[in-house]
């Protein structure tokens, strides 16, 4: 009986699945890349952002143009569509949540605490669970607000 | 001896025979019964269901009443509740006599009109799936219910009430429930047996169970004034016109008193006559209660009186906003509607010696109980109707999901009374046993 | 927002008008050809626009973020990344909003994203009125709209009726160069609200073209006879904006307010003193007034007045004057006193409801500030806008349209609702030749078009326009800077395509070249800029002001005669623009419908406003139903019984009554325009709202109305 | 230096703003002009004729009008009135999850996730400025383009108000932040304020003396509606002048 709900618990949520194999540790490990190259506005904007199929492009119309998932990259950008990418973290609509990326950024959180070691990931894997407690528990440690209203309106 | 009541020709082995003997069989009518309340509590159910599916904008609930019958219910079925255990409370702490065929139904009766009255609260907020957030239970966001909140203080009375009244109405069940187990056999008596907890009957259980039940007694009746107290703060600590009122919560223990009284000389009456227990539930039973009535009447007419009194002295613009609408047009009528039937009719046929009989008795059971759900309505609807600033004013009509699960409620209370009665004596056997020199 | 936030948005977001994207273009998720710097999710940009719901013409900024919508893109069903407008505010550097919007400008939002809105061109394929289209491609009907109006151009061109609104804004300068190339008539201007008694009045009494501006914020005693100038009468912002001046803004001075208007509408709310003016009694109360400071002698400037005045007033038998207007003759001495003894009076005129005599009416109140001596002086009256006087001339005017209807060969209709603002006009249109309609709805008049041809919506578009008041030298523009929702095309474009397709070609006056037009005529105005950059700050504000205006004294002034009216005997019926529908417009928006009416707090439908003596012997109560009937029609509709109605007048808004104009707006109540029926100002042809004679009964029927307060009294004791 | 942020070493303590609102009623016209900004500002949803017609229209902030004297003596009294986020809120206490409170800058907060709708604060608050969501709100599409994302969409079962536009002082905030500076007087404003064309309504940090907000408080015209009910309020009506 424990064990089940332990394993409920500790059961990690259903992977997004994306359209192609990104591989951020080729990015940021390999090629030298920083978040922000691609998630422009995760320092200075509300939304990080999720670059557009013209960024991929700029590199990837020289670089790798053989490798299998660029190959496919580039059948997108022949069909002039975006890559439908899934969403890895983000709130529940019914749960109120109105998170700006620039603040967390100016207090100095490291990309890492949220979003986990996405660098020596492949497809970002959510490994953090972002519930309030999570929010909450980091909020009361760095004496950011507790009201309910800085993040619920 | 004083009339007691117990109809002493009878030895105690033959008392329990006739008692058991009148537990409903599974006959057809008692099926049809069982069915026909049965379909309109799940009617009920599905008005509910359709109401959290679709909306609660399925009601006629509307700005600015934003309370309407579900409160109403709610008020009226935890009132009924203080039937039973308050007044088998009182009766059984002065030793009067007379109580011993009646304490049952009435103690039966508190824990089914909890069961109703508290499913209330869930039927009436918004989002029922987050009801627990009223309870208090650790979290990881550190998020607690609020204290100061009346609906958190009435939670906690209510399931507080709730186990008492269920310990009190156990209690003296257990020697009955190891009779039934004793004269049974097979499964049913293996039930009765592990219901009745090892129950032997020996000196020392008695007395515990004496013990016990003066205990419970005691509790019972604190808490039972302290659960319709706090249904009142409910009203008395908001800041709404009429309803900030200092003697809110006496007033609604009185009324809850009365309301009490009223259904069970309903009920007896309705068991005297379905179950033919004629011998057990005498004239004199009803007319004790009926006097019981009266008084509770002429009580509740006094807090009514003085309640309208000093709204109507002070003259307070927000209040007489709310005493006018209360006295004239539609809620006119309810209002004297609700005094005919809560004092007028009773008074009359109470007060009368000539007309008093168990008929008139019932009567006026029924006509209080009318008059005391009015009572409510006229406390819940009238004041949210004028709020403070009159461009907010506005009416409320209920529509048909509020008005089946009104029924279903009623239902609930006839089906669940039906199986308590199928499978538990109502009158309490061994309290005519004990009675009994002999023993 | 304040200034120097806005500065930074528009410094970096705007300039750049967004191509492309429309349906046609979509992709899965987001269309390639949108540049990604416009549209950041979560980052907001706004750009200067130029609101169109009425002639005010005030200067908005509207804030763009990114949404996502679902389009079908050749069956399937895609996500399409599009920049939305999220809000419209008023631009704080136009002189006209200052940063303020009303009602209306809000919710002009929901006509852009309205889900009725028309997505392409289309044919007429049932009888007229019937309302069943096809849609057709652009080519089709530019094509075929372009033969018949190649006929009608070759054999009379002047069976071309263009009907527009009544506005100076490069939409009429261009849609005059159309019918000029045609050889066709100059376009009409119809509708209520084009404000032709307030030009002619200004014209005849001061001799100025255009309407006059008030300096209302100036003044310490006002007196506004005709104009509720607070919710809907030429520049509601401006005149709000300048009221709250007026009252507030000043240290230790308050000036009053005295307004006199056949309806207790939201001036009438905020004014001192009220004067229920009988509906067509105005030009009399004007009389009136002018009689008492004239024969009193008490007007300060009476030796500067013309002669012609003078005596037009001094001949006014007062008793008359006071029966005609139902103001008593105490009450006419006592306001005049009023003028005359305050340090700085202002008479503000207008016809907010048109009656038959408005022009002369607004004329002869106009003319009381002559013997005020008010023109050209700090809290008197100043002539509008110099500038754009090249614009200011091709208002339309709205004189014959309607014998010109009946015998048109082709007519264009655009941005005004004739099948609805006038249903008499119904027959003619019916009959017409080809009827072309540029509306984005299917409107009681598009019903009648042979083809919809549906334009941007105004956010849309580019727009240029004059506003109708300002307190400076003013234009507002707004270049394109939101990628059209549908298949629409501008009409200016179109009428450039229609004309070439009838072989008469000639080009559309875009807003960059008008605006360096504008430079051009700014020999000092404009600074030292070069046009180029005139007109990239320009658009980059939301347009140009100049400095203070010069205040103007009268020209020769030609008065002409003045015929008053008698009294007309209860019931009388009349129709107003109300404050949250205009001249009923507004009806298809949700914002709109569900805003309480300001008298009767009415939702989802427009009642017919009772005073409480007439209701009381109908036996009659808010929301039963009544019939109100006239010798031009009939109409039923809810009662609200209002406190402040004159007795023996029934007023009713312009709004309800659309029998097509989307789901909010269709079947909802009665148009009141049918009890009023065709009638008109003599000397402008402009539509009258009324003075109509009605019979009101009661019908058994009731509960049609919706209101957000039914309360609107308190008892004594309570304090609101 | 006036332009740089305050350093909170220095004065002791960060400076927490009082927000308030005042509106003067000489000034305002009853144009509801204030009432639509607020719907398009806040996905306030329009409930459509059938639930207007239930009682069940949303406006967070109304013009309360009421006659009086008979024609043609009669006048009307009138005033937007909006969640007056009362220092001594009736709404708060009664709710039993915390769902409402008042926080540290005076703003009486609703905080939609949590409220589970027992509608107890919209019968305790004697302006009757709050609102149930009976349904999920709905928009006719593409209406919802309009919607503002800033503002969360409530779900159906729960209560809504005037915020004071909570969400615009958080973006000035973050602004002021982002440009290291202090908020100024003025940078923070309602969507009901900026759009009043009268120029009635002004809001602003009370606490700061020489705010517009405190002026037009200490003008000698101010009052709070129901003020006898000991509320508090932070919305100040000042009295028409007349």
């Amino acid at each position: 009986m424990l064990v089940i709900l332990l394993m409920l618990v500790a059961l990690p949520v259903a992977e997004a699945q994306q359209p192609l194999g990104f591989s951020h540790s080729a990015h940021i490990g390999k090629a030298r890349m920083q978040c922000t190259d691609c998630h422009v506005g995760a320092t200075s904007r509300d939304q990080a952002g999720i670059p557009s199929i013209r960024k991929c492009m700029l590199c990837h119309q020289f670089i790798a143009k053989d490798h299998p998932e660029v190959v496919r990259l580039a059948e997108y950008w022949e069909r002039k569509h975006e890559v439908p990418w899934a969403r890895v973290y983000g709130f529940k609509k019914e749960a109120a949540v109105q998170f700006r990326h620039a603040p967390h950024a100016r207090a100095e959180i490291a990309c890492a605490q949220c979003h986990g070691e996405v660098s020596t990931m492949t497809v970002a894997v959510k490994t953090v669970r972002h519930t309030m407690g999570t929010c909450i528990g980091c909020h009361r440690e760095n004496k950011a607000s507790d009201d309910c209203l800085a993040c619920h309106f | 001896m004083a009339p007691s009541g117990e109809p002493t020709e009878l030895s105690a082995s033959s008392i329990s025979d006739d008692i058991l003997s009148r537990m409903p069989r599974a006959s057809g009518r008692y099926m049809a019964a069982i069915g026909f309340f049965g379909a309109v509590v799940a009617w009920a159910l599905f008005a509910w269901g359709y109401q959290i599916q679709n909306g609660f904008g399925n009601t006629g609930l509307r700005r600015p009443v934003y309370w309407g019958f579900y409160i109403v219910n709610f008020v009226f079925w935890i009132g009924i509740s203080h039937a039973g255990t308050l007044i088998s409370a009182i009766l059984r702490l002065t030793g009067a006599g007379w109580r011993k065929p009646v304490t049952r139904a009435a103690e039966a009766i508190t824990v089914f009109c909890l069961m109703i009255g508290g499913l209330f609260p869930l039927i009436h907020i918004g989002r029922v799936w987050y009801f627990y957030w009223m309870i208090p239970y650790p979290n990881e966001r550190l998020l607690w219910p609020n204290f100061r909140s009346p609906l958190f203080w009435d939670l906690t009375a209510i399931l507080t009430y709730l186990t008492g009244s269920l310990i009190y109405l156990y209690l003296p069940l257990i020697p009955d429930l190891a009779e039934i187990a004793g004269r049974s056999s097979g499964k049913k008596q293996r039930i009765y047996r592990a219901l009745s907890l090892g129950w032997t009957g020996s000196d020392r259980q008695w007395q515990a169970l004496e013990r016990a039940m003066k205990l419970m007694a005691m509790a019972i009746l604190a808490i039972a004034v302290s659960v319709h107290s706090v249904v009142a703060y409910d009203f008395s600590m908001s800041i709404a016109p009429t309803w900030h009122s200092t003697i809110f919560a006496p007033y609604f223990v009185v009324g809850a008193i009365f309301s009490g009284i009223a259904a069970l000389v309903l009920v007896m009456a309705a068991l005297r006559k379905l179950m033919g227990l004629e011998e057990y539930l005498r004239e004199e039973h009803f007319v004790n209660l009926g006097k019981l009535l009266m008084l509770m009447s002429l009580l509740w007419l006094y807090f009514t009186f003085s309640e309208h009194l000093t709204t109507w002295y002070g003259n307070l613009p927000y209040e007489m906003q709310v005493f006018n609408l209360r006295e004239q047009g539609f809620f006119g009528i309810v209002f004297w509607t609700m005094v005919a039937c809560n004092f007028a009719i009773p008074f009359v046929l109470l007060g009368v010696s000539r007309l008093r009989s168990i008929a008139t008795i019932s009567i006026s059971g029924a006509t209080v109980l009318i008059g005391m759900w009015l009572e409510r309505f006229l406390i819940v609807v009238p004041t949210l109707s004028r709020p403070a600033l009159p461009a907010a004013w506005g009416n409320y009509a209920p529509s048909w999901i509020e008005l089946s699960i009104t029924a279903g409620t009623f239902a609930a209370m006839a089906l669940l009374y039906l199986l308590f009665v199928k499978a538990f004596p109502i009158i309490a056997i061994w309290e005519y046993d004990e009675t009994i020199p002999a023993r | 927002m304040d200034r120097r936030s806005f500065f930074k948005v528009v410094g970096t977001a705007s300039g750049g008008a967004m191509t492309g994207a429309c349906g046609k273009q979509a992709q899965e998720i987001i269309p390639l050809l949108v540049p990604e710097e416009e549209i950041v999710p979560g980052v907001e940009a706004w750009h200067p626009s130029v609101c169109q719901e009425c002639g005010a013409g005030c200067g908005t900024i509207a804030r763009l973020m990114a949404s996502e919508r679902e389009i079908e893109v050749e069956g399937e069903l895609v996500r399409q990344r599009i920049a939305s407008i999220k809000k419209l505010e008023g631009n704080p550097l136009d002189p006209v909003s200052g940063g303020r919007l009303c009602a209306r400008g809000h919710a002009a939002l929901q006509s852009l994203y309205n889900p009725d809105r028309l997505q392409g061109p289309m044919k007429r394929v049932g009888s007229r009125g019937e309302g069943r289209f096809e849609p057709v491609s652009w080519e089709t009907a530019i094509g075929e709209v372009g033969d018949a109006l190649a006929a009608t151009v070759n054999s009379d061109p002047s069976k071309v009726l263009f009907l527009t609104q009544s506005r100076a804004t490069l939409r009429t300068a261009n849609i005059a160069r159309f019918l000029n190339s045609l050889g066709a008539p100059a376009p009409s201007g119809i509708g209520v609200g084009d404000f032709a008694a307030e030009t002619e009045a200004s014209r005849r009494a001061y001799g100025w073209n255009g309407i006059p501006v008030y300096e209302i914020q100036d003044s310490t005693l006002l007196l506004s006879i005709g104009a509720d100038f607070l919710s809907g009468w030429v520049s509601p912002v401006l005149y709000s904006r300048r009221y709250g001046h007026m009252r507030q803004g000043r240290r230790e001075l308050r000036g009053r307010l005295i307004h006199a208007e056949s309806r207790f509408s939201l001036t009438a709310w905020n004014a001192d003193r009220w004067l229920p003016v009988w509906p067509g009694g105005e030009l009399a109360l004007a009389l009136g007034i002018g009689h008492v400071l004239v024969t009193e002698k008490l007007a300060p400037a009476l030796a500067e007045a013309p002669q012609e005045l003078v005596s037009a007033y001094a001949e006014t038998d007062l008793e008359a004057a006071s029966s005609d207007s139902g103001i008593p003759v105490a009450a006419i001495q006592e306001v005049a006193a009023d003028l005359a003894s305050a340090s700085a009076p202002l008479v503000l005129a207008g016809a907010s409801m048109v009656r038959r005599n408005s022009a002369d009416a607004v004329t002869a109140a106009c003319a009381l500030n002559l013997l005020l001596g008010n023109l050209g002086k700090a809290g008197g009256v100043i002539a509008p806008s110099v500038s754009g006087t090249r614009l200011e001339s091709t208002r339309p005017s709205s004189a014959g349209w309607v014998e010109r209807l009946a015998q048109a060969a082709v007519v264009f209709v655009d941005r005004v609702n004739p099948a609805y603002s006038s249903p008499s006009s119904r027959d003619a249109l019916s009959g017409a030749g080809t009827v072309i309609s540029f509306s984005s709805f299917l409107d009681d008049t598009s019903l009648f078009a042979d083809w919809i041809l549906p334009d941007h919506d105004p956010l849309e578009g580019t727009a240029l326009s004059v506003p109708d008041a300002s307190p400076v030298p003013a234009v507002t523009a707004a270049a394109a800077f939101a990628a059209p929702l549908y298949d629409s095309r501008p009409t200016e474009t179109l009428l450039a395509a229609l004309a070439g397709a009838a072989g008469k070609p000639f080009e559309t006056l875009e807003v960059d070249a008008s605006l360096v037009q504008l430079h051009a005529e700014l020999d000092s105005g404009a600074g030292e800029a070069d046009a180029d950059s005139f007109v990239a700050e320009s658009l980059r504000q939301g347009g140009w002001s100049g400095e203070r205006l010069v205040h103007k004294s009268a020209q020769a002034s030609q008065l002409g005669a003045f015929r008053p009216e008698g009294k007309q005997d209860p019931l009388v019926f009349q129709a107003y623009a109300s404050l949250q529908f205009g001249e009923g417009s507004g009806a298809n928006r949700p914002w709109l419908q569900e805003l309480p009416d300001p008298a009767s707090s009415a939702m989802w439908g427009i009642p017919v406003e009772l005073d409480p003596g007439t209701a009381e012997k109908l036996g009659v109560r808010n929301g039963d139903i009544v019939q109100v009937e006239s010798e031009y029609g009939s109409l039923q509709g809810p009662v609200y019984v209002n406190p402040a109605g004159i007795p023996g007048v029934v007023s009713m808004a312009l709004g309800p009554g659309h029998e097509n104009y989307g789901r909010y707006a269709s079947g909802r109540g009665a148009n009141p325009m049918k009890v009023v029926g065709d009638i008109r100002d003599r000397k402008t042809g402009a539509s009258a709202l009324g003075p109509t004679r009605v019979i009101v009964s009661r019908t058994k029927g009731t509960g049609r109305l919706i209101q957000f307060s039914r309360e609107d009294r308190v008892a004594a004791p309570h304090r609101v | 230096m006036a332009e740089g942020k305050r350093n909170p070493e220095e004065d002791g303590s960060e400076h927490v703003p009082q927000w308030a609102m005042a509106i003067d009623l000489d000034r305002c016209t009853g144009c509801e002009a204030c009432v639509v900004a607020c719907s398009a500002e806040n996905n306030v949803p329009t409930a459509g004729q059938e639930q207007a017609a239930m009682g069940r229209a949303k406006h967070w902030i109304r013009i309360d009008r009421y006659y009086e004297g008979e024609f043609p003596n009669i006048k009307v009294k009138y005033r937007p009135v909006l969640c007056q986020h009362c220092d001594n809120a009736p709404c708060e206490p009664v709710c039993p999850v915390y769902a409402t409170y008042q926080n540290a800058e005076g703003l009486n907060v609703q905080i939609y996730n949590r409220c589970i709708g027992t509608r107890y604060c919209a019968n305790n608050c004697p302006y009757t400025v709050r609102f149930f969501d009976w349904f999920a709100p709905e928009w006719d599409g593409p209406l919802d383009l309009q919607l503002n994302p800033d503002v969360s969409i409530r779900p159906a079962g729960v209560v809504e108000k005037c915020t004071f536009c909570a969400h615009r002082i958080k973006r000035a905030k973050l602004d002021a932040d982002a440009e290291d500076r202090d908020l100024a007087d003025g940078d923070v404003q309602p969507a009901c304020v900026q759009s009043c064309p009268a120029e009635a309504m002004v809001f602003g940090d009370m606490s700061d003396s020489h705010s517009k907000v405190s002026k037009k408080i200490e003008s000698g015209r101010s009052e709070q509606l129901l003020s006898e009910l000991g509320t508090k309020p932070r919305v100040y009506y000042l009295r028409k002048a007349d």
